[in-house]
């Protein structure tokens, strides 16, 4: 292939792009945390933390860091003007009460129904370790998903039927991968946007499901 | 002072309007209301004065009680704009409007015990989409409802009081909509704000983003939609009534 | 009769009494509150009102009223230091969770297996009212109620099955009257203590129920 | 600085105890303990230390984490007190302690995601008897759990967590109980607080009664049984282990 694969970094400005200025946002463990990198001050959106805290700031300065003040990843971050502290019963009860606008997430695999699979390989001796993952999933009113298109293997992670062991059921709203962006719909999935030099029949043939072609240029 | 709303660029968040009008503009006829305030504490008067200016009709009232003598929800109901009332304590030696027409079969109420309505509330804001409540079992007020006896006791099933709008009254709010109260004025306020599409705050004073303590913050903005300075219950007073 | 029925006062005083130091107790509306009269600054007795305090000082000074400083009953208060504010869904969650050592409440009648009725007179026409009675009944550890003895009619309000609305069921562990206080217990109702010059059998005989004589003195 | 204690006449609530012996002292084999903290923030530290001298055995230990390194929870695991753990995310890149005995299987899990962990203490705290929750819905989490569909949505039931002990990590604390945290080391502390028959708190700070303001108390005294005072960190780390 001649294309050059989206990096984490411009799947994280695609998504940073999608959210509209005053949003209520939770950027999940992993990749969607470079979410925050391409929000800008001047378009305020409010970044949510599931361990307590709303209007969480950029990552803390080295040297600033403080053992009470982190992410749900656990890094250092800092408070904005203007947020606020809470108790997990609390940051939960937002959180599955339906008050985030947002929520993005990693995943293994998402369904054509909008399935996500994120928090367990399935695999037999595999630790398995959950967190939020299923409360944001059921709980956002839009759940953002990055991920490769393909395992390295090669295998699409957008599939008809889950394999993984699921986090929610039929939540998924859009699918940002290193190929492409798609839209989770109720006539199926819709590809949005395609890395130049790939064709749209080229994804679907790589995707191996069902995709329509709703490209702003198609 | 300079209004907080002056700071905000295009693209920042700001939820204060400058009128009441501008607060409780667009509730719609047929709208579940969740008002705030316990007797003389914490009642958003100057929101209910405006909402009786507003004019939206068939109304459902969530709140505690039903009308005092016969200003806020008592005028509210006197205008006739209410057609259910969910309470706890409907009762109280002024509350002859409501008395009145609820003797008349002019209004529908649901009694619903303090802690009930607390809960219930709480689970709508929270995401749950029922409980069961020890409370109530084997009263009148559990007539017909499901129950279930978990670990021994027996329970009531209830299901979360979601509200179209909510009137709160709080002490200091700020243009992301984060709101303190002010001592027993707190009550129902912060569960009522979680409970409703659309909270709206009526504040004593709008201060400046980050001049609320974060560790003290009771609402978090992300339950409140507009946010309106309403200076004291004198200016409430002074709101002119449309009834 | 030449008894001297104990006056409100001494029936609140009795209660009082009987609030170990350091309960979180609860005084429900009207007969209730006066217990608080009866309570030592010494002795600390931490008051809970329903409508979000914890530390419930005395009634405030004329001229220190705070119409946002009230407790259940609408009267104006105080806090101590020390107390707190809270909100309703939490307020409630302290009584429901079994956290209040104590409340106090008013009845129309009591049975014999601790059903207490207090909340409507289940008369066609009344207003029902029923605030934080079936909470505060179902959620304090244990409930303590004050009535007269006797109805107006007299009639004893101390039942064998209840006529008027239930408020909650096995619940009042004693109770306090202008003639007696009695504890209700699993093998039924037991006499501490009798109104001077009156027998304890004319006192079964006016209360109408099945009661044991368990005073100190008997 | 003159202890709390020495102002509390006899008949005055003095919760707070000198040393951390004391403030674990009578945790009994088989207890349920709740232990507050997120990762590196609001961990009672001094409070697991001085479990692991107490010497309680067959603990069941509900925590966000399964314990970090070779201290704090992970130190109590590898010293076989722990029977079970009720955890939202044992697996971290330093939880070989928690690994290795979890693949021996010398540990019980109970897995459940992070929310409804927090909705089932805080249904402890509460007296809510069950709950019914959109999450884990569909997935292997809510295998064999009773299921019902509310208002066209799925949801599962699930039941209050109690804890015999909880132990917490607060910032300041007074002598009648009631405490404030510090930024997100609040996280499971409030909730777990409410949820047990003993609340332990450690605090950095125990101050006058009347020092904390009453509108940003966190954890009223009523939820609190002990406060120990655990300078910081360093000092945790400082109390000898007996592992």
């Amino acid at each position: 292939m001649t294309i050059k694969r989206w990096s984490r970094d411009e799947m994280a400005a695609k998504v940073a792009r999608d959210i509209p200025a005053g949003s209520y946002v939770n950027l999940g463990i992993g990749m969607p945390t470079l979410v925050g990198n391409h929000l800008s001050a001047e378009r305020e959106v409010i970044l949510h933390s599931e361990n307590g805290l709303l209007g969480m700031g950029p990552p803390a300065a080295p040297g600033d860091e403080d053992p009470d003040l982190i992410n749900a990843s656990r890094a250092p971050v800092t408070l904005l003007p203007g947020g606020a502290y809470f108790h997990h019963a609390d940051s939960f009860a937002m959180i599955r009460g339906g008050h985030l606008d947002i929520c993005v997430l990693g995943a293994f695999q998402v369904s054509v129904a909008g399935d996500l699979a994120n928090w367990h390989t399935g695999a037999a001796d595999a630790i398995p370790a959950v967190g939020g993952a299923m409360d944001l999933a059921a709980g956002a009113n839009r759940v953002l998903v990055m991920m490769e298109h393909l395992t390295k293997a090669g295998e699409s992670k957008i599939v008809e039927r889950l394999s993984y062991p699921v986090t929610a059921l039929a939540c998924v709203d859009v699918i940002y991968t290193d190929l492409a962006v798609v839209d989770v719909t109720r006539h199926g999935l819709a590809v949005r946007e395609i890395v130049e030099g790939l064709a749209f029949d080229e994804l679907v043939r790589m995707t191996g499901v069902a995709l329509s072609d709703r490209r702003a240029s198609a | 002072m300079i209004p907080a709303t002056r700071r905000a660029g295009p693209a920042m968040i700001d939820k204060t309007v400058p009128t009441l009008a501008d607060a409780v503009a667009g509730i719609a006829d047929g709208s579940t209301v969740l008002v705030g305030g316990f007797a003389t504490s914490g009642v958003p008067l100057a929101l209910i004065d405006a909402l009786l200016a507003q004019g939206a009709r068939e109304l459902t009232i969530v709140s505690n009680h039903a009308g005092n003598g016969d200003t806020g929800l008592a005028a509210l109901l006197a205008a006739g704009r209410v057609r259910r009332i969910v309470c706890s304590f409907p009762r109280h030696k002024d509350s002859w409007v409501f008395d009145g027409l609820y003797k008349a079969g002019r209004i529908e109420l649901e009694l619903v015990p303090q802690g009930t309505m607390a809960e219930r509330l709480r689970a709508a804001g929270a995401g749950i989409g029922a409980f069961y409540t020890p409370t109530a079992y084997g009263t009148d007020l559990a007539d017909g409802k499901e129950t279930r006896v978990i670990d021994g006791r027996a329970h009531v099933l209830e299901y979360p009081l979601h509200g179209d709008v909510a009137l709160v009254c709080a002490d200091r709010g700020d243009r992301w909509g984060n709101l303190v109260y002010r001592k027993a004025g707190r009550n129902f306020g912060p569960v009522m704000a979680t409970a409703a599409r659309r909270t709206i705050a009526q504040v004593r004073e709008i201060v400046p983003l980050g001049a609320l303590d974060p560790e003290a913050i009771v609402t978090p903005g992300i339950f409140v939609a507009r946010v309106v300075q309403a200076s004291d219950r004198d200016d409430a007073a002074a709101t002119p009534r449309a009834a």
